[in-house]
């Protein structure tokens, strides 16, 4: 009975913080032992438990590429007990890091297709993994469009590679924020995410829709989406719910018989739309 | 491997218990305390206390304790050294007295704490529990054991059953490996089977439905208002789950002096509204109706179909602890008598 | 984002002297959070303040804990430095290495372990410490000086002439206070009816000055800015408008036999009176305890001769409320009555008198028009002993404290005896003559050398009455404790200067601290004389401790400088240390469970309930709301709300037990 | 009990209550609360001696809170927690009516929890007679001795929160034991933490409890409960002056006397 | 006679911290097992605050403040008063050990008595020893 601890996160070096908007951090984290290195993958998508010794673990997804080696990232907003104390971590600080859990953006079913990347707030972390892993293999996907929304300038994330994603001619960006949210020099859209999606109308056929967001953007765009010719099996999502052990024991981010924790966080709309509404 | 059956007479059960005790092992077995029956440590036969139908918590705090140590750590500056769980120092335990229901409430937990990813913490203490179970010569009207696939001479999950036979012997069922180990350690003290049919020595309890049925049922009315209906006096307590040997949930809670500390694992229960509360404020399961269903339907239609193990075992101490009275029991008949809802 | 930087202190050698200051801050290096710690000699000064400016830059500080004296002395300082920085103030806090460390320990290794705990239990709460921004109150630009003596005259003609509204209020019938009361002053001898009384009228005629005479303090509630002050307008029995003050009433009233308070009792005025002529307002008071009008119910005189019917027995007492931004106490003292000393005849001799009533003896405005007499016999006196220090520093009579003018005025008495009664013997008790103001050394010097004063050193044992001489039994220190035996005809004791009696009852309203003399306390002895620990309220003259009349006048200016840097902006920006009741996103909107039990702890009423509504105006839940113009900060409604839903900032929970970890949890 | 369904029926038909809760039978002879909107199932309710569930803690969970009339069974427990829940201003917009046993065991309908307020009764909840020996002996015992007894009954406490469930006067939306930041109470049942959960049980219960025993008849463990707040009662009267059950939201803790009496501040 | 103890102090910021400045600018000395933490007033004092202290490794705690009347927010410290008085009963019924908790009121004038306030519990303490019979019960495994 090999004893392996599943609770045993691995040590982690805080390498890079970056400020992404007001409360939003991003850290860099290297392995500190060399061998959880070598022997750590994952796949876009997944997620981990980040924790602060002595306060606690958090959800949230890995926000890097797998194609980019050797590091992980992940990006919070501070709202709670462990994202406060992740908050006031500095770089050189050790955390823990446990995962990769959950299933994943299939990507190589994707294969030959368009792909349509919708994002809202704080729920682009989870799509960059998938944006820069789709972009690493660009041939392998026709058009790739990113729409982007958040409540003002002030808050979008990943300000330098969103110019990044701009200059690429193989990337066609959207960026919008909230009625109100404009500075005087934007030149972005101006407009809530679903009425920015019907504007710039992609073409349905052949591609496949990946939304995040808060659950008030995902109410209004899918309908927008369906509109726009999408089928719910070429829609795809991630659940946020509260999770404790990541992997299907603490018994509390079930929907139905579905585990969020193991059968997700990436649901197709098919898949949401057999679920129970307990979520 | 397949049952064997000897008899034992009480004396030598008794030396049995005398042995276990005196080899510095520890024994863990009902002990009466102010009008509560629970199990405990003990150090002498004497303290064990057999005219009880079922102790008050059930006997998974020998392999999901309430409160255990996940890990430990020390910072030193930016540095932090993790100690991992002392697997090796999880003392060897003989549960003496517990009853098939206690015994068959570890199948659904190596259900959970197995699915998929192994939890080797929980398996090291599964590992070193010899269970060592009595069938149940009474019962109250709170237990269902029959109905759950179980009974008072079940032997799933016990290593030894002992089955109080009469004039002084009682018929000993070696059921598992460890159960033959301990067998093969004190064989003196055992005899022939006598071959009688234990089922005439067991108290009776009536099968009212079954697990199959029950699934089909609660499945079938998940959008009911029979959940508000029955939920309706349920106050949003623990107490149901802490009792039951089924529940498995968990807690994860970091605890820290200065700059050492620990990450702890405790019990939790689907009942508390914090359960599944998110920061935002949203709560996926808001009112005791979805909590109740929950219960329910995790025990007996999630569990089955995820891992084809059925969350109870019957044993009835939801009820009894219960200060609202929500007799489980009763809950499922009245959804196997429910019809096609007229919603 | 905790990037805490150290700063310890040695304070000269204050703290240098018993705490290894390097070996705290080599320590600090290792906390968690800590980003660069360092000690420097003098933090507080302009290098030290230099220093932090320079680590916060350099290092990109987020909070700093400086490592010196008590925070009550200079946490404004290192917050204003830290907010000149760009580290907002309210992510600086002081360690108190000093005053509990340094200076109450012996030096050793186990002085430095608690300096450094002292230090760790800081990082720990600057750790959970939050911006603060203060916050912006109105200010009502009304001043409220309480007691018209000389103290509150001149605070409220400085404020005034500042352009500002003062309500002056002064418990007797008029204002004036001791200084009245005096016939001439010390050292000039120019006499103090002549200076006094233009600025009395000056106070009386000013647009600004709203003057309340014979009105005590009710109640005063709010807080900096915002003071609502209730005042008690004792009834006068007079309607001020019709009185024109001519006196008539005065004269035809038949009670003439009350012992007049102005003269100290030794000379006697009507039921319906004017304290003393230079009076302002010049209206009449009656006293109703002995108008037989009031006592009997018959009477009734001055009401027929008053030309204008100003006579109003039925006025009762009227309540009047004023909004004040600031209050001054000018509330002056008491001397100790003949009475206080049995060693000198318990007041039973007649002609043992105290200072105050040898003012009135030789006050032209007096009762013997400025000629010295004996109360007893009305005779000139040959021989006047006086003595100093009578009752003042001695803790057997529970005044451990030296009234610090009578010296100055024994001298002057004895020096205005001689110039009345040239051949008069002037005797004077002293222990040491305290005179050290200018111009006073020399006054006494005067005293003694011109004018013959003989003065004696020594105590006086006792006073008896033998045949119409009054014994002085003392000693002659100076001569080897010779005793010494005066046969005098009058004695002055110059009798210890006192709070008044109900100076404890006017502190308790104002919430100010008050010490065992009764005295008011001062915010700091050195830096902040005039201010008291509550905002807004300041001291001015003798109600803070016995001055005389030229510090009580600096003082009064002192106070009123005070309140024109108040008044001098609109809003008034306050400690942001106030309690927040927590709000939450829908549905939760807060975790308060709406059972107002907070409302009743709360001394400022600052809690309010506040109606949290739908789209559709319907009331989802009534929460609690601290109103934070009005919350001082005490935060006993967060240590008492059950569900934690009230916090306080700057205190919060999270930064005490923070604080208390650090403390404890020093592995 | 037929005097019983004849009011309840009334109440339900008039739409003075849109819920009624009160007791049924339960499993052998147990009682439990019950909870009835329409008028057919009137029969089940009984209301005898052995009902002793203290139904005014349903009249501030999450799902009752929006009901605005209902009729509650009030045993005098009941009765005294009503009154004082309604001075914790927790029946803002409720109109509540009881239904109460009197002396010789006849229903009777009180409107209104201020007309509970007079009708309650002045004289308290008796103990049991276990719970009196209990509480003797409790008073003899020695510091030491009482630490280990709690030490004993502490260990077994799994922190279930029936006790909390149970009470009616604990209605916070979010209880100081599901603050995290900071962390007053630790969440996993250790005895330090049971300790610190008990004694902040107690202290919230200061000049609130009612003595209704709702805790010691819910915990699970059959932990001595009553006794804890029964005692600080107890030593509250004798130092602070007696504990009157009222609407008045003057409570021990957010009032003071000038001359409280205490012997051990220097 | 145990001589590494650890004793808290809980003070309030008007009376009894500036009392133990004046016990400083007076240079009187004391025992230096005590340290302050500052609170804007003793109403602020929490009761959990105390059992905390004891958790985390106090082996005595003072809490002090201002006299009753002399309160700053005028009645902070009788809100104060009370609650000792009713935590002081709840903590006997449970045996923890009130002789490590020493209540006073001191003043911003009486610099003297907070030394002997601090002198004397840092005695009593060291009688009694370090208090682990609390602290142990934070041993995790339940029996």
């Amino acid at each position: 009975m090999c004893n392996s601890n599943i609770y045993m996160p691995y040590p982690m070096r805080v390498e890079k913080v970056t400020n992404e908007a007001p409360g939003v951090k991003t850290f860099r984290l290297n392995f500190i032992n060399a061998e959880d290195a070598q022997q750590f993958t994952f796949k876009a998508g997944q997620f981990g438990e980040y924790s602060v010794f002595g306060t606690g673990e958090s959800t949230f997804c890995i926000a890097s590429s797998p194609t980019r080696e050797g590091y992980i990232e992940c990006t919070f907003r501070q709202s709670g007990k462990v994202t406060s104390a992740l908050t006031n971590c500095e770089e050189g600080d050790t955390i823990g890091f446990r995962g990769p859990y959950g299933n994943i953006f299939p990507l190589d079913e994707w294969k030959g297709k368009n792909l349509l990347f919708i994002a809202g707030g704080i729920a682009l972390p989870p799509m960059r993994c998938v944006i820069w892993n789709a972009l690493d293999r660009r041939s392998d996907f026709k058009d790739v469009t990113i729409i982007y929304g958040a409540r003002s300038v002030n808050d979008l994330v990943y300000k330098h590679e969103l110019e990044e994603w701009k200059n690429r001619d193989d990337v066609k960006l959207v960026v919008t924020v909230d009625p109100g949210g404009e500075t005087p020099d934007w030149k972005g859209e101006v407009g809530f995410v679903p009425s920015v999606v019907e504007k710039t109308a992609p073409v349905a056929a052949n591609t496949i829709a990946i939304v995040c967001g808060p659950p008030v953007m995902i109410k209004y765009t899918f309908p927008v989406l369906e509109k726009l010719g999408f089928t719910d099996d070429t829609i795809y999502t991630t659940l946020e719910n509260r999770m404790k052990c990541g992997f299907g024991k603490c018994g509390r981010c079930n929907v139905g018989k579905v585990y969020v924790c193991k059968d997700g966080p990436v649901f197709t709309y098919k898949q949401l739309k057999e679920l129970p509404d307990e979520y | 491997m397949q049952t064997e059956n000897y008899t034992i007479t009480d004396s030598n059960l008794q030396q049995l218990l005398q042995a276990l005790l005196s080899s510095g092992q520890k024994v863990v077995a009902p002990v009466r305390a102010n009008n509560k029956v629970l199990f405990k440590e003990i150090k002498s036969a004497s303290e064990v206390c057999s005219d009880h139908v079922q102790t008050t918590l059930s006997a998974k705090h020998l392999a999901f304790p309430r409160t255990e140590v996940l890990l430990q750590y020390k910072k030193t500056g930016k540095e932090v050294t993790i100690n991992d769980f002392p697997f090796d120092a999880v003392p060897q335990t003989f549960l003496w007295g517990s009853r098939p229901c206690d015994a068959g409430g570890f199948a659904p937990l190596d259900g959970i704490f197995n699915w998929d990813s192994k939890d080797a913490i929980y398996n090291k203490r599964r590992e070193q529990l010899t269970i060592i179970s009595f069938s149940c010569t009474r019962h109250d009207d709170a237990c269902f054991c029959t109905s759950m696939g179980g009974g008072p001479g079940n032997t799933a999950g016990s290593d030894m059953l002992i089955t109080p036979a009469g004039n002084g012997t009682n018929i000993a069922e070696i059921i598992t490996d460890k159960g033959k180990a301990l067998f093969e350690n004190y064989t003196s003290l055992f005899e022939e089977a006598m071959g009688a049919d234990k089922e005439q020595y067991l108290t009776k309890i009536d099968k009212v439905f079954d697990t199959a049925e029950i699934k089909a049922k609660v499945e079938a009315f998940f959008e009911s208002k029979v959940w508000k209906e029955q939920s309706a006096r349920c106050m949003g307590c623990g107490a149901c789950a802490y009792v039951c040997p089924a529940c498995a949930c968990f807690d994860i809670q970091d605890d820290k002096h200065g700059s050492k500390g620990s990450r702890l694992r405790c019990w939790d229960s689907c009942g508390f509204q914090l359960f599944t509360l998110h920061t935002s404020g949203h709560n996926p399961r808001e009112t005791q109706a979805r909590r109740w269903r929950q219960r329910v339907m995790h025990k007996f239609s999630y569990m089955p179909d995820r891992i084809n193990v059925v969350g109870c075992s019957g044993c009835g101490r939801c009820s009894r602890a219960c200060p609202a009275d929500m007799n489980l029991a009763e809950h499922l008949e009245v959804i196997m008598k429910m019809e096609a809802e007229k919603i | 984002m905790a990037r805490i930087g150290v700063f310890i202190c040695h304070c000269g050698e204050n703290i240098g002297g018993t705490v290894d200051c390097n070996k705290v801050a080599k320590s600090a290096e290792s906390f968690d959070g800590v980003v660069f710690s360092t000690d420097y000699k003098y933090m507080c000064s302009d290098p030290g303040q230099t220093l932090i400016k320079q680590a916060i830059a350099e290092h990109k500080l987020t909070g700093v804990v400086v490592g010196a004296c008590s925070p009550r002395m200079h946490e404004p300082t290192f917050r204003k430095t830290c907010s000149e920085a760009g580290v907002n103030g309210y992510m600086c806090e002081m360690a108190n290495l000093r005053e509990h460390c340094s200076w109450v320990h012996e030096k050793g290794e186990a002085t430095t372990n608690k300096a450094t705990d002292l230090v760790r239990m800081l990082v720990g709460k600057v750790k959970n410490n939050k911006p603060l921004s203060p916050i912006k109150v109105p200010v009502s630009k009304t001043a409220l000086v309480i007691g018209g003596g000389i103290a509150g005259i001149q605070t409220s003609l400085d404020i005034a002439n500042a352009g500002h509204k003062v309500v002056l209020i002064e418990k007797q019938p008029s204002i004036g206070g001791h200084m009245s009361q005096l016939s001439e002053t010390f050292p000039t001898l120019d006499c103090s009816q002549c200076i006094l009384t233009p600025r009395m009228v000056e106070v009386a005629q000013h647009p600004n000055i709203e003057l309340i005479t014979y009105a005590e303090l009710e109640s005063l509630d709010g807080f900096i800015g915002n003071f609502k002050a209730r005042i008690r307008k004792k009834a006068k029995s007079i309607d001020e408008k019709l009185c024109t003050g001519c006196g008539m009433c005065t004269t035809k009233c038949p009670t003439k036999k009350i012992p007049g308070e102005f003269n100290e009792k030794l000379g006697n005025r009507t039921a319906i009176y004017v304290p003393f002529p230079q009076a302002v307002p010049n209206k009449p008071v009656i006293d109703k305890n002995n108008c037989t009008y009031y006592q009997k119910g018959k009477c009734r005189i001055c009401e027929k001769f008053c030309p204008t019917q100003a006579i109003r027995f039925d006025q009762p007492d009227e309540i009047v409320e004023r909004s004040i931004g600031a209050v001054v106490v000018a509330t002056g003292f008491e001397v100790k009555g003949t009475d206080f000393f049995p060693e000198y005849g318990y007041g039973k001799y007649a002609d043992v008198i105290t200072g105050l009533q040898f003012e009135r003896l030789a006050s032209a405005s007096g009762p013997t028009l400025g000629e010295i007499r004996r109360p007893s016999d009305g005779k000139i006196p040959e021989k006047i002993v006086f003595l100093a220090c009578a009752g003042s520093r001695d803790p057997a009579k529970g005044i451990k404290y030296c009234s610090k003018i009578c010296c100055m005025y024994t001298a002057k008495h004895a020096m205005l005896y001689k110039h009345k009664v040239h051949h008069g013997d002037a005797y004077v008790f002293y222990m040491d003559i305290r005179a050290a103001g200018k111009m006073y050394d020399e006054f006494t010097r005067r005293a003694i050398e011109e004018d013959e004063v003989k003065y004696i050193r020594g105590r006086v044992s006792r006073i008896y009455e033998k045949n119409g001489k009054l014994i002085v039994k003392g000693a002659d220190t100076l001569l080897g404790a010779m005793p010494v035996e005066v046969e005098a005809d009058m004695v002055v004791l110059a009798t210890a200067s006192v709070a008044h009696n109900d100076a404890a009852d006017l502190a308790q309203k104002l919430h100010v601290s008050y010490d065992e003399n009764n005295f008011f306390v001062e915010a700091h002895p050195k830096l902040k004389p005039v201010e008291t620990n509550t905002a807004g309220i300041f001291l001015a003259g003798a109600c803070q401790s016995p001055r005389d009349i030229p510090e009580t006048v600096a003082m009064a200016s002192g106070a009123a400088s005070k309140i024109l840097g108040l008044f001098s902006q609109n809003e008034l920006t306050r400690e942001p240390v106030v309690a927040v009741v927590n709000r939450a996103a829908p549905p939760l909107f807060s975790t308060c469970a709406g059972c107002f039990m907070c409302q009743s702890v709360c001394p400022y009423q600052a809690i309010e309930k506040e109606e949290i509504k739908n789209r559709a105006g319907e009331t989802i839940k009534t929460v609690a709301k601290v109103n934070p113009g009005l919350c001082q900060g005490c935060g006993t409604c967060v240590a008492f709300c059950r569900s934690k839903s009230i916090d306080i900032q700057g205190f919060s929970n999270e930064q005490m037990v923070e604080e208390v970890f650090a403390l404890l949890n020093n592995d | 009990m037929k005097r019983l369904h004849q009011i309840v029926s009334e109440l339900l038909a008039s739409g003075k209550a849109k819920l009624v809760i009160g007791y049924e039978k339960g499993t052998g002879e147990k009682r439990r609360p019950a909870f009835i909107s329409d008028a057919n199932e009137v029969e089940r309710l009984v209301f005898d001696s052995q009902c002793s569930h203290n139904l005014s803690v349903y009249l501030t969970k999450p799902e009752y809170k929006h009901v605005t009339e209902i009729a509650v069974f009030a045993t005098p427990q009941t009765m005294r927690a009503v009154v004082r829940l309604a001075g914790e201003n927790q029946f803002q917009d409720k109109k509540l009516s009881f239904i109460v046993m009197d002396q010789d065991q006849n229903a009777l309908l009180i409107e209104g929890a201020e007309v509970l307020a007079n009708h309650l009764g002045k004289e308290k909840i008796a103990l049991s007679s276990a719970q009196e020996e209990l509480l003797a002996k409790f008073e003899a015992m020695s510091r030491e001795e009482r630490f280990a007894y709690w030490k004993e009954q502490l260990s077994n406490c799994v922190k279930c929160y029936a006790c909390r469930a149970a009470c009616p006067m604990c209605y916070c939306t979010r209880c100081t034991v599901e603050v995290n930041q900071p962390q007053w109470i630790s969440v996993p049942s250790s005895l330090q933490g049971n300790f610190e959960y008990h004694i902040m049980r107690a202290m919230h219960m200061a000049g609130r409890c009612v003595d209704c025993g709702s805790c010691e008849a819910a915990c699970p463990l059959g932990l001595p409960l009553n006794i804890i707040t029964r005692r600080m009662i107890k030593d509250i009267e004798a130092s602070l002056g007696p504990d009157i059950v009222s609407m008045d939201t003057k409570s021990v803790l957010n009032t003071f006397q000038p001359n409280d009496k205490e012997n051990f501040i220097r | 006679m145990e001589n590494n103890i650890k004793v808290v102090a809980f003070v309030c910021n008007w009376c009894t911290y500036a009392g133990a400045d004046l016990t400083g600018t007076s240079r009187i000395k004391y025992s230096s097992d005590v340290k302050i933490v500052r609170f804007p007033c003793t109403g602020r004092i929490d009761f959990m605050l105390l059992m905390k202290a004891f958790a985390e490794g106090a082996d005595g705690i003072i809490v002090s403040g201002c006299h009753p009347n002399d309160c700053h927010y005028t009645s902070g410290n009788f809100h104060a008063r009370r609650r000792w008085i009713v935590f002081k009963s709840v903590l006997e019924t449970f045996g923890i050990d009130t002789r490590r908790i020493q209540f006073s009121w001191v003043s911003a004038a009486e610099g003297a008595k907070w030394a002997e306030i601090v002198n004397t519990t840092v005695e009593r303490i060291k009688e009694l020893g370090p208090y682990t019979e609390y602290r142990e019960l934070a041993g995790v495994e339940a029996p």
